[in-house]
């Protein structure tokens, strides 16, 4: 159930059956953060599973930290939850003892704090992602051992891993909006299609120099359609003469 | 002093009938005391000058020193009881060591103000201990905010200045910044108005020996607080002394 | 320089000036976790505080907290300011609990032993001890280095060797010598092999169940002059022997050590040529057939006048 | 997990569970009793995890040697990740390892030379009191089995003298003229080796500073062909006792070789 299991860290299986109120609750997902030229698009699906059963398959996963900063939760839903809520705490104290909004970087580096300090009780990958006037928009990638890297964009949960090749290809530095909310719709809809942890709709939110998000939904039924790989039996090529190999 | 026998003034957890606090304001009287300290905000950047006083000539050159960083980016000055001073610093230290754990982010000048004052500000509340007998000037260069200057008391009470003075000459010396026109001069201009100042103010009669000490802080330097290197030094000074003369030379006529 | 610290402390306290004492304590008083300060951090450390101070500075280490007795004249007092907070910091920067403390986890992948080889032989004589060494510190197939003696002096009188766990052999040889150096300042006198026998058994037991992982021998001159030598397991137990050959090849040399000095009586005692062959010898034998020795043999021979050492080659493949 | 529910006690839920410190006494009241049961611990395994570093020490200094990657597991997660620190004027470290633990060293040691800095007294650390105590260090978080799950490779300039000096998780330390981890002490380190034994036999002297970068150049394209959790893009650090830099470097790899090989004989 935990982040680590797709890479090849193992979780200890009872034979047989599997009880899913021992479970935890995770968030096996796909979720997304990207930079454009004024500020960053954030992305998520809805589905939250316990073992193989969707315990919730209409989720909001683009937890608002503060009105300029927000994060997209993966891994145990108990944990990131807790965790934002910390840092939500921090965030509002600071804003008022500042002055100002908070900066990304400051409640990244709370987050941060908070994972590396706890990994090995805690299963939260999170990716921060917001605008502020000093620095502009900003994605910063905590993954669960508590590495934090600024990134322009990130793709984190179980859906990533198929999105890796995807996100090299399309992303470029300095896409408009649109560009860019596309972007992250194909992708979270890729995702969605070969992961089965992720599922739903696409949720995204749009951070910039206003100050608070804009969000939008696409519903499972109206997501971009993909190539399908279906096979179709052919009737044979008729032998007319030609005997030569195509 | 009309509080002296009064018994008013045996604790700062005490008011007078009159509303004072005594203690505090013997802690203000320990910064008067001492070598005058000035901070000039200019365009680009915050000058700090100090007449450190000399009191024997066995001292080393270097000790006793005024100036200090708080951090990289940040710039003190401080008057009054050293000691005490020294204590503020290490205060203001681990805000900022604090403060870039958590954020991972060097700290602002405006919050580190609020945060220094308000330890002092503590400690002009009780019977137990005794208020700061310093007062401190921190300033500060961001791309962003521009220049920052605040000047915190023994009281605890702050403000932010574009020039400001604590120590000895502070009236005298505050007289003459207020002549210049701060908002519109660098620090390479200030830096030699401010050693002018120190070496104006410094009472010759009273306080034989003094050395000046110069640092900034700016664009110029890239938010580094630092000393000011010897060339610029020696320029200030030369500035400071010919000015000196010029003005005692119009004096004689 | 002893002499030096314990007359001018007396001096400065009879003239009445301040005394400030600073307790660097550099961990976070884990029962299980014995810090000690190797000299070299130390040494830094100490520049520091004579830097920031002009007074006279006199410094006790004990195995896991740092006294640092710093005298100086009261008008000087801020400079305590600057010491506490240099201090300070450096203390917190070594705090490393958790923000949520669950207690010690149970780590399930973390082996928090290596084994590093080499080995020890050491032979006791009527007027000398000699103690010799390989150099070379490995893990597995991988050798780290060629070059690392596992001889550790403790004083003029008595050498220590130690292999096994080597980040344990750190520790451990950090924590006596650091006990060896209290001692001194207490008593103004160095510390005799026989009670370093029985401090370093202490100090081993005092690990019981969770061990430093280091084999020792002890070798010294006795208050005779005569040799002697003690040999250890990891948790403490102490025993004095005339020769003993420890570590990884320590199987395969005692047999011949047994052999040739396992029948001398008082009349016939091993001298220290023989004895010096000897150990050569058997590190050349153990040199082929053991992986985890080799390299190098470096020997020490505590005599009254002297500790000698000497360097032997050995196969570097 | 059995004996978990025989003494679980509805009020205690919250409580903060075993810290391995007390034993239960079911006597005492029930906001002070701890239960005994485990967290829920994910292995104290590094996730996301650097490759090898190596080290060589020259005439007049010390090169070091990292890529820029960090895998998680065997996915090359972050492209551009340095490795290589400069603490001050007398010392470059570089780690091998998990990198959140790198990340965390990196932090502590920036923070005490801020201090030394703003101390102002004109002294630096110098690379072996760097080394004694990440050696404590790691020593200590071993001990208490919460490893820093890091290796790390101390170079400097100690009294004009260079210095390397290596230590691993455990608080296994030493000190040696070349240094390389993980795979880099199988592929990278007798090449090492040969080259430094090579250089002091036929010229008994020790590499220049150029022959030492080759060298390190050298290794890395070998590690590139050789180890899976490498990377194309590196950084070479050089400190010398005037000088301190780090390079970012890209290896051009052959790859002609391919053209001979056809079919599996």
């Amino acid at each position: 159930m935990s982040l680590l299991s797709h890479c090849g860290v193992q979780e200890l299986q009872n034979s047989g059956i599997h009880d899913i109120t021992k479970d935890e609750v995770s968030t096996g997902t796909t979720i997304i953060a990207a930079i454009y030229d004024g500020g960053v698009i954030i992305g998520a699906d809805s589905r939250t599973t316990t073992g193989a059963y969707i315990a919730n398959r209409v989720t909001d996963k683009l937890t608002k930290v503060c009105d300029n900063i927000y994060c997209c939760r993966s891994g145990s839903a108990a944990d990131t939850q807790a965790i934002t809520d910390i840092v939500a705490y921090y965030m509002d104290l600071t804003s008022v003892q500042m002055g100002e909004p908070p900066l990304v970087r400051a409640a990244a580096n709370v987050f941060k704090n908070l994972i590396y300090e706890n990994r090995h009780q805690l299963t939260a990958g999170v990716i921060v992602a917001g605008w502020d006037s000093r620095f502009g928009g900003q994605v910063y990638s905590i993954n669960v051992s508590g590495t934090i890297v600024q990134q322009n964009i990130s793709i984190g949960g179980s859906g990533s891993s198929y999105l890796y090749g995807f996100m090299d290809s399309q992303y470029k530095d300095g896409m408009s909006q649109q560009e860019c909310e596309n972007l992250v719709l194909n992708a979270i809809s890729l995702a969605i299609k070969r992961d089965g942890s992720s599922g739903g709709v696409v949720r995204m939110g749009v951070i910039n120099h206003t100050g608070s998000i804009q969000r939008k939904l696409v519903l499972g039924d109206q997501l971009p359609k993909f190539y399908d790989n279906i096979y179709e039996e052919k009737p044979l090529i008729s032998s007319g003469g030609d005997a030569t190999m195509a | 002093m009309s509080s002296i026998g009064t018994g008013y003034d045996l604790s700062a957890s005490q008011f007078s009938p009159d509303g004072r606090v005594f203690q505090v304001e013997y802690a203000f009287k320990a910064v008067e005391n001492s070598g005058t300290a000035i901070a000039l905000r200019g365009s680009d950047g915050v000058v700090f000058a100090v007449e450190k006083l000399v009191t024997s000539k066995l001292h080393e050159d270097s000790t006793g020193k005024r100036l200090f960083s708080v951090e990289d980016h940040i710039g003190m000055a401080v008057g009054g009881l050293t000691a005490d001073a020294s204590a503020i610093l290490d205060v203001a230290r681990e805000e900022a060591r604090s403060y870039r754990q958590n954020y991972n982010m060097p700290i602002s000048v405006k919050y580190l103000n609020e945060r220094v004052s308000m330890y002092i500000h503590a400690h002009t509340l009780y019977s137990a201990i005794r208020p700061f007998g310093c007062a401190v000037i921190i300033g500060s260069y961001d791309p962003k905010d521009g220049p920052q200057m605040y000047m915190i008391d023994p009281a605890g009470v702050s403000f932010g200045y574009f020039g400001c003075a604590i120590g000895k000459a502070k009236q005298t010396a505050k007289t003459e910044i207020e002549k210049l026109n701060l908002k519109t001069m660098t620090c390479k201009e200030l830096i030699k108005e401010a050693a002018k100042i120190i070496y104006m103010v410094h009472d010759e009669l009273k306080d034989k020996q003094f050395e000046l000490e110069l640092s900034w802080v700016g664009s110029h330097t890239n938010g580094k607080h630092e000393e000011v290197s010897r060339d610029v030094f020696d320029d200030a000074l030369k500035y400071a002394k010919a000015s000196l003369d010029d003005d005692s030379g119009s004096d004689g006529e | 320089m002893l002499l030096f610290y314990l007359s001018l402390s007396r001096i400065l306290l009879s003239l009445n000036l301040r005394v400030y004492y600073i307790i660097l304590n550099l961990m976070n008083g884990q029962q299980t976790a014995k810090q000690t300060i190797l000299h070299e951090h130390f040494e830094y450390h100490m520049l520091r505080v004579k830097a920031a101070s002009t007074a006279a500075v006199s410094c006790i280490t004990l195995d896991n907290v740092i006294t640092i007795v710093i005298y100086f004249n009261s008008s000087f007092c801020h400079l305590n300011n600057k010491l506490s907070q240099l201090i300070r910091v450096k203390s917190q920067s070594l705090n490393m609990d958790t923000i949520i403390d669950r207690g010690t986890p149970k780590a399930r992948n973390f082996e928090p032993y290596a084994s590093n080889g080499g080995s020890i032989v050491a032979i006791s004589g009527k007027d000398f001890a000699i103690v010799a060494s390989d150099t070379r510190l490995s893990e597995g197939y991988m050798i780290y280095t060629r070059k690392q003696s596992k001889l550790f002096q403790l004083s003029d009188k008595s050498v220590l060797g130690c292999t096994g766990c080597w980040c344990d052999t750190l520790s451990l040889t950090n924590i006596i010598q650091s006990q060896l150096k209290s001692y001194l300042y207490d008593h103004n006198t160095i510390m005799q092999p026989n009670s370093i026998a029985q401090l370093l058994s202490t100090l081993l037991y005092s690990r019981r169940f969770f061990p430093y992982y280091v084999y020792n021998v002890l070798a010294g001159l006795d208050n005779n002059g005569e040799g002697c030598l003690y040999s250890y397991d990891p948790v403490g137990h102490c025993e004095k022997v005339n020769y003993t050959a420890g570590g990884s090849s320590g199987v395969l040399m005692q047999p011949f050590l047994d052999s040739w000095l396992g029948k001398r009586t008082a009349d016939n005692p091993v001298t220290e040529e023989e004895a010096l062959s000897l150990v050569k010898d058997a590190f050349t034998a153990a040199g082929e057939r053991d992986i985890y020795t080799g390299d190098e043999v470096v020997y020490n021979i505590i005599k009254k006048d002297g500790i000698q050492t000497g360097v032997v080659q050995l196969r570097k493949d | 997990m059995e004996f978990v529910s025989q003494n679980w006690i509805p009020g205690n839920f919250k409580s903060v569970p075993d810290t391995g410190r007390t034993v239960q006494i079911p006597s005492k009241l029930p906001e002070d009793i701890e239960l005994s049961h485990d967290v829920v611990q994910h292995g104290w395994t590094p996730i996301t995890t650097t490759t090898s570093v190596l080290g060589v020490v020259f005439e007049s200094g010390v090169a070091l040697a990292a890529d820029t990657l960090t895998s998680y597991g065997s996915m090359a997660c972050f492209q551009n990740n340095p490795r290589i620190l400069t603490v001050n004027q007398n010392i470059i470290v570089a780690a091998a390892g998990e990198y959140s633990d790198y990340q965390f060293i990196r932090d502590v040691v920036e923070e005490k030379v801020r201090t030394e800095k703003s101390l102002n007294d004109g002294i630096s650390m110098k690379p072996k009191a760097l080394h004694t105590w990440l050696s404590r260090v790691l020593y200590n978080r071993r001990t208490k089995m919460k490893p820093l799950w890091s290796t790390f490779l101390v170079a400097g300039i100690q009294n004009d003298v260079p210095f390397l000096g290596e230590i691993d998780k455990l608080g296994t330390a030493f000190v040696d003229d070349q240094i390389a981890s993980g795979y880099g002490a199988y592929l990278a380190l007798p090449l090492m080796r040969k080259a430094i034994d090579e250089k002091r036999e036929k010229f008994n002297s020790k590499l220049t500073k150029d022959e030492a970068v080759d060298l390190l150049k050298k290794c890395m394209e070998v590690l590139y062909y050789r180890d899976a959790r490498s990377h194309d893009k590196y950084q070479i650090g050089i400190i010398t006792k005037d000088s301190v830099e780090v390079q970012n470097l890209a290896l051009k790899p052959r790859w002609e070789v391919a053209k001979l090989v056809q079919g599996y004989e």
